[in-house]
């Protein structure tokens, strides 16, 4: 069981903000901090890895005391063996792709760790270019996979995806779920990305200036407020195109594109831009898998 | 015609002094850009004393602190068998003292300079404070080190005022070629001191020129 | 401007305390002020070279004025104002001078000035071939850029011993510190010490020459046997 | 008119690439360049802004050449009169945020336009804050707000949005679109997110190692690919819950959730975790504006 | 007792020298580190040159080339009515000269070491070189700069055999510190030397730390 109490003032776009965060986290769980950009999400994650130190508080995992105030403990970063991918990637830039991941090697752990990692993040070809030569996606990729390289029983993942094309997003999702769970790490994760965080967390903790707002299941967190029995959506009118009396209106859902007929009547008020409520109250649908 | 003697002197106590130095340094700088003590801004200013003395009254003070004649160079002496007086150990040592400030300043202001997020991702990957200095820190600041090397690397070779008081001018031992020039200047023996100082600029000249020609492979070998 | 023109003299650094008392005289008689541009008689003999304002020189022996005048900066020949006397000196308490304790182990360290620079250290030379010393003590000597250099050598006791100038033991600063004893003056060369008047374009150098016949005046005289020389 | 004609060699995931890239824009128009992570989209920023040179190639603004390899011209970044907002913010560490913004000012500029920008993006409170302590999403506003001061011509946004909750996301594109507008803009924006293009932009290059696969309108690109007149999406089972014989099967769409009910025989092969296709065939939705 | 004057006179030149070598340094220094010219590794090198010349020696070198008897020189005069030699804008120069690596390379350094992000983002604003290097480079390598500052200050004020060379032994003109207590030495006024080293040292120190204080408060603030 780990617990986090952290008690911090930070500045904030709203003025001086307490960051005021009690949180529990189940060894082997995946956790995701939700929230607004300035929330406070980065400096929990720093805070838990001993990079800024809270105010007040405590840091614990089982009995072993990572920070308290109270008793005057510290545990250095080195110490806590948690691994963090940086929100702005700090790679090393005297380094090639290659020598950052090998860097992170803990002594006498096997190289066959490095190989496979850098197959993954599909930088073969790129493995002894330095950094800064690298696009800005490389660069979340080999961070992402540095991070990885210990193994660490703990993972803190800082926005790791936002980068990245969504093809290579769903690899990388899909790798850290394998990992997290052949290794039994204990993941937290930052994203802005609903989908992401459901698919990926099993805990949702949505910060709002500095304070937990809400936590729970991430399914249920968002399910109660936006699932239906109906089958209904909210998107945006892309095209209005008239044929005769009849309107074809292409609205866009995330990344479909519906195409709904409306008779002149039900278009008063909407024009190109709005976002509509899609929705239909008798509908059985049909679902395939997909390969 | 040429005493080659003072020349290789010169260069083999440049080399030593610069390499002591750069050891030296690097704890030193490491800790100053790190502090935040009380003390550091004196132990930032007492860094630099040695240069604001006239180059023969350091001489002389570390002549009288060496001395065994007195206290603390008896001492020396006793437990170390260490003679600093008229030798050439004697010679490093007070240029060590009075070249820190052109090693430690530049590699501290690299410090200084360098991003807190290279350190805290090192951390993060549970590597200790000595490992990250070495292999994270010094090697992206380059630049700050050459500088330091050159700046202590030349100001050795053409230190004189220092070496001469504790050096004593032996042939073979403490005349170094700063020495050698000056006393054929001194008797207007100036094709003499023409041809040392042109021996003693050109190979300074093409062991820096190297050094930069090196080094600037380098640096464009990783910018490209 | 004419008023606080002064009279530059260039002097040899070792004859630097001496020079005091003798301004301060020849300020009292002649009413001339005087400035000192003090260095090493190299230095001064290059400076003088490149045409910088002095207008007499007072060397510390005879070599650097000789070459002022071959080279055509100066009015006459330089003239011998003072010889200098070479002492031996330590201020250790156990040590007491003499030519027998050089060779012992007590002595560790010989200063002595650089016999191609000061004469001083050419006489200690001298001295010590003649008395057949040298090469036995040869690996003790230690050189100093000039006589100053040797006396701080023997001052901070780095040396055990010295040779240095008999007006250095003698002057108000040193008297009573260590003991000393005579070089025999047959063992060497007279150490003499030359003045020359330096040669100006236009300006006329009447107080250079008031203050080059004050040097041979008996005023003088006697302010340099004070201080040691002859 | 502009034109790109670029030209260059540049390392890649799969070895060398050649980057070779044949663009035409229309003045005042809104581009985006969507592609794999390395596919060559802040390259071909980089080399239109002349922070980057093409080996061979011309840059042409109607008549105006700002490079051409021929004639040997190479205009210099700063007269090219372009902004560029950097996928790595690049704010100056030695300024506070409203000074990064000030001294993007044109000489003789008024300051209004700053208060303006920096009311925009939320950081009235932070103004006089080093970059260093602000959130990764807070960087990213200042560096929109910067490259936004002097209002250029031509606007280069290299995943502007990326760092940003979903709310300041939407706000801030709506406000880009309104610059882009009211003052005529061209503006290229890089993005990972088909909702942000299809939004905001005309027309669409698709870049795939170094060269352009596709390009067109977005609503055209994607739908002749997704679109269909059936009611459709692909989502992903997030939840199957079993009701007697039937079975309650949770899909999350995007941001949307919907409940199915299937019967068992229709579940074989679905599990947790998986794609699937949701669609109806007879399907008359109701459209609605939302507020 | 103790003349004042030549302290006075130490640190005017030190502070003048200072000054004159931040800013010929500074465009100098920019300039290696953007140049890809073929010179460069020479002129980087060249920089470095004076030190390896005992300071005496580089003095005499700079008398015969001020000397009015020579051609540089007495075009100098002719033309500029300057007299380089025994005075005190002859001491200024000789120490710019012999002091000038200190100040160029560590500030070339901090530019290397500094991000190109900076200065393309500034370019991309619009700014031109020159507002670039004063608003955005210059600021961000502080403490470069005052490793430079302070170095070239403080050697400057230890320095002896070029204005020795150069200046002669002028009181009020040339005299300075570092003179004086040769002179003091010479005339075996030992106490007088301490006295003067002393107050040279205790004046320094308490420049340089209050440099040192007021970096170090600047820094930490903005380092909160
Ligand atoms: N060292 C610091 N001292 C004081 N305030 C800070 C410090 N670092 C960050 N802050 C402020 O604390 C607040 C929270 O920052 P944090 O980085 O935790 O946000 P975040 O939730 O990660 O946001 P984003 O999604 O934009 O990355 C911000 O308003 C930021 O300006
Ligand atoms: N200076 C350079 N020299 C050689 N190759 C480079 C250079 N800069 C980038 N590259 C390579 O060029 C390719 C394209 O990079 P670019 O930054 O344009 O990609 P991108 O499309 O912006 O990717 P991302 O979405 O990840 O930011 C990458 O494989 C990168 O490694
Ligand atoms: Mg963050
Ligand atoms: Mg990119």
């Amino acid at each position: 069981m780990i617990n986090l109490n952290l008690q911090k003032k930070l500045d904030s776009e709203n003025g001086m903000m307490n960051l005021d965060i009690k949180m529990t986290i189940e060894k082997g769980s995946f956790t995701t901090l939700y929230g607004d950009s300035g929330a406070g999400k980065t400096s929990v994650l720093r805070m838990f890895a001993g990079l800024m130190q809270p105010e007040k508080g405590s840091i614990l995992i089982d009995d072993a005391i990572l920070f308290s105030s109270e008793k005057n403990i510290n545990l250095k970063s080195q110490k806590r063996n948690i691994g963090f991918l940086f929100q702005d990637h700090a790679l090393f830039p005297n380094m090639t792709v290659r020598e950052n991941l090998l860097y992170a090697l803990d002594k006498g752990q096997n190289e066959k760790i490095v190989n496979e990692l850098i197959a993954l993040i599909e930088l073969k070809e790129l493995q002894n270019k330095k950094p800064e030569n690298l696009s800005g996606g490389q660069k979340q990729r080999v961070a992402l996979a540095r991070t990885l390289v210990r193994q660490p029983k703990i993972l803190l993942l800082d926005e790791p995806f936002s980068a990245l094309d969504f093809k290579m997003r769903l690899k990388l999702q899909d790798y850290v779920l394998k990992i997290h769970k052949q290794y039994k790490l204990t993941t937290i994760l930052v994203s802005h990305s609903i989908s992401e965080i459901v698919k990926m967390a099993d805990q949702i903790f949505i910060l709002e200036n500095g304070s937990i707002k809400e936590n729970g299941k991430p399914i249920d967190i968002f399910s109660n407020k936006k699932v239906s029995g109906k089958f209904q959506f909210t998107g945006e009118v892309i095209n209005i195109k008239k044929e005769g009396f009849l309107n074809i209106i292409t609205v866009l859902i995330e990344k479909n594109f519906v195409k709904i007929i409306a008779e002149d009547s039900d278009l008063v008020d909407i024009s190109i831009g709005d976002f509509v409520n899609v929705a239909s109250k008798a509908f059985n649908p049909i679902i395939q898998k997909i390969r | 015609m040429i005493d080659w003697q003072p020349l290789f002197l010169t260069f083999k106590l440049a080399f030593i002094t610069a390499i002591l130095l750069f050891f030296l340094a690097i704890p030193l700088a490491f800790w100053l850009s790190n502090s935040k003590s009380k003390i550091k801004p004196v132990i930032e200013t007492l860094v630099s004393m040695p240069l604001v003395l006239p180059p023969t009254v350091l001489g002389f003070y570390l002549l009288i602190a060496f001395s065994p004649a007195n206290s603390f160079g008896a001492w020396l002496e006793n437990y170390f068998g260490l003679k600093l007086i008229f030798s050439f150990p004697g010679l490093v040592i007070a240029s060590v003292i009075y070249s820190l400030p052109f090693m430690v300043h530049p590699i501290q202001s690299g410090f200084s300079n360098l991003s807190k997020n290279l350190s805290e991702a090192s951390y993060m990957l549970g590597k200790s404070k000595t490992t990250t200095l070495f292999k994270i820190l010094l090697p992206n600041i380059k630049p700050s080190l050459l500088t330091g090397i050159i700046l202590s690397f030349a100001h050795t070779i053409g230190e004189f005022g220092v070496v001469l008081m504790i050096g004593g001018n032996i042939p073979g031992q403490t005349k170094v070629a700063s020495i050698a020039i000056y006393d054929e200047v001194e008797m207007l023996n100036y094709s003499a001191a023409n041809t040392y100082s042109f021996i003693l600029f050109i190979i300074s000249f093409l062991i820096l020129l190297s050094v930069y020609l090196v080094n600037g492979g380098y640096l464009n070998r990783i910018s490209k | 401007e004419k008023e606080t023109k002064k009279l530059n003299i260039a002097v040899a650094a070792n004859m630097q305390f001496a020079m005091k008392d003798l301004i301060k005289k020849f300020t009292e008689i002649s009413g001339i002020q005087c400035e000192t541009n003090v260095g090493s008689s190299g230095k001064l003999t290059a400076q003088i070279q490149q045409n910088a304002p002095v207008d007499i020189f007072i060397s510390a022996d005879m070599k650097y004025p000789e070459e002022l005048y071959k080279a055509g900066f100066t009015i006459k020949k330089p003239e011998i104002y003072a010889y200098g006397k070479l002492v031996m000196w330590s201020i250790n308490k156990d040590v007491k001078p003499s030519f027998d304790i050089l060779t012992t182990d007590k002595i560790k360290h010989i200063a002595v000035a650089n016999p191609k620079l000061a004469p001083y250290g050419k006489a200690t030379v001298e001295v010590l071939e003649k008395m057949k010393l040298y090469d036995v003590i040869k690996n003790k000597l230690v050189f100093g850029e000039s006589i100053s250099q040797t006396n701080q050598f023997i001052i901070s006791r780095a040396a055990e011993i010295g040779f240095t100038a008999k007006s250095v033991v003698l002057s108000p600063e040193m008297k009573g510190k260590g003991s000393w004893i005579d070089v025999n003056e047959s063992d060497y060369s007279p150490i003499a010490q030359g003045v020359v008047v330096i040669k100006h374009k236009n300006a006329e150098n009447a107080d250079a020459q008031k203050f080059y016949d004050f040097l041979f005046s008996p005023d003088a005289n006697k302010i340099m046997v004070n201080y040691g020389y002859k």
